[in-house]
């Protein structure tokens, strides 16, 4: 009982103890900031930190950002800045996400905020962004993103562009497939994603059969395969699915419920992952997309952060590449405005538009009129598409800029450049 | 639906309901003798899946060596964690709660830290094909159906036969009785927690080759198993056992017939029970007299 | 009265510094955390109240988002005033306790905790599911509060004040009813249940008001979210929002309804913040400083001048112990 | 409901109602009879002792008639009416006190607030208006912590009323006990072994309480092991052996009656107490 005394004092002690120094690590950080003699500009993200994407795209800017600094930073009217990159982690939750994006813009004094990933953070901070006119270049499903309220956030992922020239391809490769059901997560990524592809699908000339719905923390999908399964339709396809093993988990079932029909996906699948819970005839035939770091003969740039990346980590990982074109956006946008007033280069690239380059290729912002936008607010970018070829990857051909633009054009209609 | 459909979706809804039933059984053992509501419950299943990966893969152990090492890794990792956290405010539901919610964050990110992003599977020991009756039935699920009965008899003849389970039974009933028929409650305490979590371990063992090994799949895991001792109810392992194989089976057949509405058919058959056993199907409700 | 008066006197230093916090605390950011920790006080003071009758809930978030859609759905659908969606949005929230209160109250212990956190899951569900609701994506660009005169409730000052009146609109309600019959009758039930009844309190009746209570003051504490916030969707109202409210009531200490509450979410709302200097770490470090407080004082935060007395008298102990 | 009283001249009538009779009551605990078919007559102002072996069913008895356990079989009436199988916040509020065996108090709170608590039924200003802390209600707080005072004082525990009543001495947490039972006002008492492990100087310091108490118009039913206790305080005294009444009279007709000494006997008990 005495001992336990002792422990329950100790113990008070070293909480307490713990206590205050996290309060005076929070004081000293916020009060004293020493003042740089060297410009810096300082870039905000948020990620989310609990997910592996969340990592690897914060390996992946860890990087870039320093390489970027040391290839002599960025250049503003005559006057040199490095990029102080601020990155918090937002849970991939809305009230965490919130917290990160009022931190980053009142207390770091960000005015441009890069690379966020997740639909909740990026929407609860969404608010604040906009009054406070902070510039973001965001990753992101959400069709939120892209609406006409909203003048300061770009979106920089292709997700929301990528279907047409997806089915461009997909009619290429299976010229004669009529019918296609959907396996998409319940969410909101999910629930958008498939009706947006239904759209495309019916205006390529395939038939949609059926969506059908899991929940987004689903591994075993032996039943709803066979559901699947039991539309004999010519194609499946997994809108809105994550690229991890939880989609390789979806092959492996589709194939153990006996469909041997062609399979698409607009998202890059992680081979090391997939290959691990799926076996090769799973994946056989896939049409998905590539990474350009990936393709026969890559772009100098994705050439370039394949190899810092290894030579920092060891291990390369493609889903590092996928959340990070808010970056080249930012840097290409404060080139072209040469300014750092965010509301003049919000203006000035909303207005003229923006044309960058990514890993993949090239890639531009487009408007969305047919979401009632007509600034220049979403990406499209050149695709690169591959099958699985007994478990790898084997390149099918790019989808240049232009035509995944006319594509996007035909499908949803409108003028987007 | 043909017979064959209906036999591939039965042994599916068994294989993922026995699943459940692993869990959950020992959820239902470590809340009853050890009196700890185990958030981290879904934790312990993530390390065992990863320390069978660890094995299987890293030290090239055979499959079956490893989900018995990694239990027995589970396990003792679940009674130090006993004797350095729950033991200092056993008795204390809430406590307890709180202070497992804190482990559960700490070996999720932990287990992101450590074992890197990349998301894992296993390669699966039984491949093939078994035809039965028209019926296509993978050989893996056949088999973590097998698995788990066994295990589940194994449990039964602990709790059943064995002194250390007449301990723990004795526990539950009443700790004071218990102590002073010269039981080490603290003993008992610690086992019953190394047993309840080597159980989820265990789970988390079998079904590595069947689905994919991430740091955060305990979570969606945990929320199924309270789903389980709603329809089962508390006290019982057999409340456990019904309770998780109607989940697995709705599942199962509520994905076929109904596609993402199964969910709600899952929530509406809980409102049910809800409404009409308050205690879970297998519980009783106890009110304070 | 000597001591009388110094408890006022520190009451309302106390009290003119929480009215004077916004000119303190400068950056926005500051007076986020602020505004969220009042609402996570409220949520916290409702876990509280079921406690005092000995239930243990694991599903205050799920009134938190009943208060919260049905405010939204009240000003954005029926385009009635923020001021009188807040009440309806209330009272929408407590019909919706009496209803589940009467089902899920009459079985206390394990089963109520494991039933009301089904009870938050379906209704993530349910708000994930409805199209009408948002679906998954939730509702974007709730109005800000309708002003009054010169009042825009744009700033943050302005929902700070309007939060504050919440957070003591509740805590004085509260402690109207902590102090109350009500309130006696509701510790006996907690203390003692079996003595309770011979004593002629009603367990059924007097829980279920507290549920009803609790899940109101959570209804009101969702309707200022959803305006403040301006989007809300059905992740923030999952059930590990609800495990981190009743965290937060156990570590300011479970025998203090109202100053419990304050201390354990005031800790456990900035903590994590102090500690994004940890970045992927952070989680770690929160979830070990759960747990050290949690075993080294088990009756909470507020429990430490309890502890302290009894220091001096441990070192005698140890003292006595090393000379025998 | 009239019956003859035998020998209590006290009440001044021959004949006078039952305050509280049992009728063919039984309790079923799986196949074993804690309580089987039994009669059993309190009158108004008698103190009756219940008596018995381990295991006679006495506790059981006390669940059933104060609602904590529904009876299997027969009625239970209280003033004239059926409160068979009424939870036991209603029995309470009819008039049915109870203080238990075991110390059940409410440990963590002082002596004062346990009987101020005691006090729930007795407001007579409804919860709104204690909730609003209205003038009115206030008065009446006022008033009834007076009334605790009294309590406090009649059975002599003013001076530890700020003591928490875990660190009271078990002597004195029985006492609480019955303080308790005794602030919601009942017209009937149920107590339960209240001498339990207490020394001759305290045993009689609480059987004078106990005849104060009824001096205050309140009935007692008192289930007791200490024979000297039950012999000198009680009117009449029942014996229950195995859930049955075996006997039923004056305290010194059930010294001297054979069937109780087998009893007790036989269950190898408490013998001296009915021997001597």
């Amino acid at each position: 009982m005495k001992r336990k005394k002792s422990i329950i004092f100790l113990g008070t002690i070293s909480s307490l103890l713990i206590l205050i120094i996290g309060i005076f690590a929070f004081l000293s950080r916020s009060i004293a900031q020493p003042p740089k003699e060297v410009k810096t500009l300082k870039v905000g993200s948020t990620l989310p930190l609990n997910l592996g994407m969340g990592v690897e795209t914060k390996k992946m800017l860890e990087v870039i950002v320093p390489k970027f600094n040391e290839a002599g930073g960025l250049t503003v009217q005559g006057q040199r800045y490095t990029i102080d990159l601020i990155l918090y982690d937002d849970k991939y939750s809305a009230e965490a996400g919130r917290a990160a994006v009022e931190r980053l813009i009142y207390q770091d004094k960000v005015k441009f905020i890069i690379c966020q990933i997740g639909s909740a953070p990026i929407v609860a901070g969404l608010a604040t962004t906009e009054s406070e006119k902070v510039m973001s270049f965001v990753g992101g499903a959400s069709p939120k993103i892209v609406s006409p309220k909203n003048r300061y956030i770009f979106g920089t992922s292709t997700t929301r562009t990528s279907i047409p020239p997806l089915w461009t391809m997909a009619k290429r490769v299976f010229p004669s497939a009529k019918t296609v059901v959907f396996l998409s997560p319940d969410d909101e990524t999910g629930r958008a994603r498939a009706s947006e592809e239904t759209q495309v699908a019916e205006a390529f000339g395939v038939k949609v059969l059926q969506v059908l719905h899991y929940p987004r923390d689903t591994v075993d999908f032996s039943s709803i395969a066979a559901k699947a399964k039991s539309f004999n339709s010519d194609l499946i396809d997994y809108p809105g699915a994550v690229a991890g093993t939880q989609f390789g988990l979806q092959l492996k079932a589709m194939y153990a419920a006996g469909f041997r029909g062609g399979q698409i996906s607009a998202i890059t699948p992680q081979m090391d992952e997939i290959t691990a819970v799926a076996s090769h005839e799973a994946l056989e035939g896939l049409l998905c997309t590539m990474q350009g770091t990936e393709v026969p003969d890559p772009y100098p740039l994705a050439h370039e952060v394949k190899q810092d990346y290894m030579k920092k980590y060891g291990k390369w990982s493609e889903t590092s590449l996928t959340w990070i074109h808010g970056w080249f956006a930012f840097v290409q946008a404060i080139k072209k405005a040469d300014s750092l007033d965010p509301e003049g280069v919000a203006n000035l690239i909303a207005t003229k538009g923006l044309e960058w380059g990514i890993p993949n290729g090239k890639a531009m912002l487009v408007k969305r009129p047919d979401l009632g936008n007509n600034r220049y607010c979403d990406t499209c970018a050149e695709m690169a598409y591959s099958q699985i070829k007994n478990g790898k990857l084997a390149f099918v051909g790019r989808i240049p800029l232009d035509e995944a633009v006319s594509a996007c054009e035909k499908v949803f209609g409108g003028k987007w450049r | 639906m043909t017979s064959a459909l209906f036999t591939q979706l039965l042994v599916n809804g068994l294989a993922t309901g026995m699943v459940y039933v692993l869990i959950a059984s020992g959820l239902i053992l470590v809340l009853g003798v050890a009196r700890i509501f185990n958030f981290a419950h879904g934790e312990f299943y993530m390390l065992g899946a990863y320390a069978t990966f660890a094995l299987c893969q890293v030290l090239q152990v055979n499959f079956f060596i490893s989900i018995i090492l990694s239990m027995f890794v589970v396990a003792l990792l679940a009674a130090i964690c006993y004797r350095l956290i729950f033991h200092h405010i056993r008795g204390n539901l809430l406590l307890c709660a709180a202070a497992s919610m804190g482990l559960s964050m700490m070996f999720e990110r932990g287990a992101l830290v450590s074992f890197g992003t990349q998301e894992r599977g296993l390669p699966s020991v039984f491949t093939g094909v078994m035809a039965i009756g028209g019926a296509a039935l993978p050989v893996e699920k056949i088999a973590v159906i097998l698995l788990c009965v066994a295990i589940m008899l194994g449990l039964y003849y602990l709790l059943m036969r064995t002194k250390l389970g007449k301990a723990m039974r004795a526990v539950k009933l009443d700790t004071e009785v218990a102590a002073l028929q010269g039981i080490n409650t603290t003993m008992v305490y610690a086992l019953a927690m190394a047993v309840g979590c080597s159980l989820a371990g265990l789970a988390g063992g079998i079904i590595a080759p069947l689905f994919s090994i991430t740091p955060n799949m305990g979570h969606a895991m945990l929320l199924k198993c309270f789903m389980v001792l709603i329809v089962g109810g508390l006290e019982s392992m057999l409340g456990g056992v019904v309770g998780g194989l109607v989940i697995g089976m709705t599942l199962s057949f509520g994905y076929y017939i109904l596609g993402g509405l199964s969910e709600i058919l899952l929530f509406s058959i809980i409102g049910v029970i809800l409404v009409f056993k308050p205690g879970g199907l297998f519980g009783e409700v106890v009110e304070d007299v | 009265m000597n001591r009388r008066m110094k408890e006022v006197t520190v009451f309302i230093l106390f009290g003119i510094l929480i009215l004077l916090l916004p000119l303190i605390l400068k950056s926005p950011y500051q007076m986020h955390l602020i505004i969220m920790l009042c609402i996570n006080i409220i949520l916290a003071m409702s876990f509280a109240m079921l406690f005092s009758t000995g239930l243990i809930t694991i599903g205050a978030a799920a009134f938190w988002a009943v208060g919260a859609y049905a405010s939204t759905l009240f000003v954005m659908n029926l385009n009635t005033s923020f001021w009188l969606a807040l009440p309806l949005a209330s009272v929408t929230t407590g019909v919706i306790a009496l209803v589940l209160g009467s089902i899920i109250v009459r079985t206390p212990g394990v089963a109520f905790v494991v039933q009301t956190m089904v009870i938050n899951m379906i209704v993530v569900q349910a708000l994930g599911q409805i199209d009408f609701l948002g679906g998954w994506g939730g509702i974007l660009g709730i109005p800000r509060p309708n002003p009054i005169g010169p009042i825009k409730f744009v700033s943050k000052t302005h929902s700070y004040y309007l939060i504050l009146f919440l957070l003591l609109l509740t805590i004085v309600l509260f402690y109207a009813l902590y102090s109350s019959r009500i309130g006696r009758a509701w510790r006996s039930i907690r203390l003692n249940p079996r003595l309770a009844q011979t004593l002629g309190i009603n367990l059924f009746r007097y829980r279920l008001l507290a549920f009803i209570i609790a899940s109101v003051s959570a209804g009101w504490a969702g309707s200022f979210y959803a305006h403040y916030f301006g989007t809300i969707e059905p992740g923030t109202f999952s059930v590990f929002k609800s495990i981190y409210i009743q965290i937060y009531s156990i570590l300011g200490g479970l025998n203090f309804y109202i100053m419990g509450p304050i201390v354990g979410a005031f800790i456990m709302t900035l903590m994590p913040e102090f500690l994004r200097v940890g970045k992927e770490i952070e989680p770690i470090l929160t979830g070990g400083i759960l747990i050290l407080l949690v075993i080294f004082l088990p009756g909470g935060i507020l429990s430490i001048p309890e502890r302290i007395s009894f220091f001096p008298k441990m070192l005698q102990d140890a003292s006595s112990r090393s000379r025998g | 409901m009239l019956r003859p009283v035998a020998g209590d001249e006290r009440c001044g009538l021959k004949f006078v109602m039952t305050l509280l009779e049992t009728r063919t009551l039984s309790k079923y605990f799986g196949g074993l009879a804690a309580i089987s078919q039994l009669d059993l007559d309190v009158y108004p102002l008698e103190i009756l002792g219940l008596i018995g072996p381990n295991g006679a069913g006495k506790t059981t008895l006390f669940n059933v008639l104060n609602g904590f356990q529904k009876p299997n079989e027969g009625r239970v009436i209280f003033k004239g009416q059926d409160i068979t199988g009424l939870k036991a916040h209603k029995i309470a509020q009819l008039g049915i006190g109870r203080a238990f065996q075991a110390s059940t108090l409410f440990m963590r709170l002082t002596v004062f607030d346990n009987v101020f608590n005691g006090f729930h039924m007795n407001y007579k200003e409804g919860g709104w208006r204690s909730f609003l802390h209205t003038p009115r209600a206030r008065k009446e707080e006022r008033n009834i912590k007076q009334r605790v005072m009294e309590i406090l004082e009649f059975m002599g525990l003013a001076e530890s009323k700020d003591q928490l009543a875990q660190n009271l001495p078990y002597g004195h947490q029985k006492i609480l006990g019955v303080c308790i039972a005794l602030a919601t006002e009942p017209t009937l008492l149920l107590l339960d072994e209240p001498l339990n492990g207490m020394n001759p100087e305290e045993t009689s310091t609480v059987l004078d309480l106990l005849n104060k108490v009824r001096e205050k118009g309140i009935t007692i039913l008192l289930v007791e092991h200490n024979m000297d206790a039950v012999m000198r305080i009680c009117d009449r005294i029942v014996v229950l052996n195995h859930g049955k009444k075996i006997a039923e009279g004056l305290p010194r007709e059930i010294g001297n009656n054979k069937e109780v000494i087998d009893a007790y006997l036989g269950a190898d008990e408490e013998v001296d107490g009915i021997v001597s």
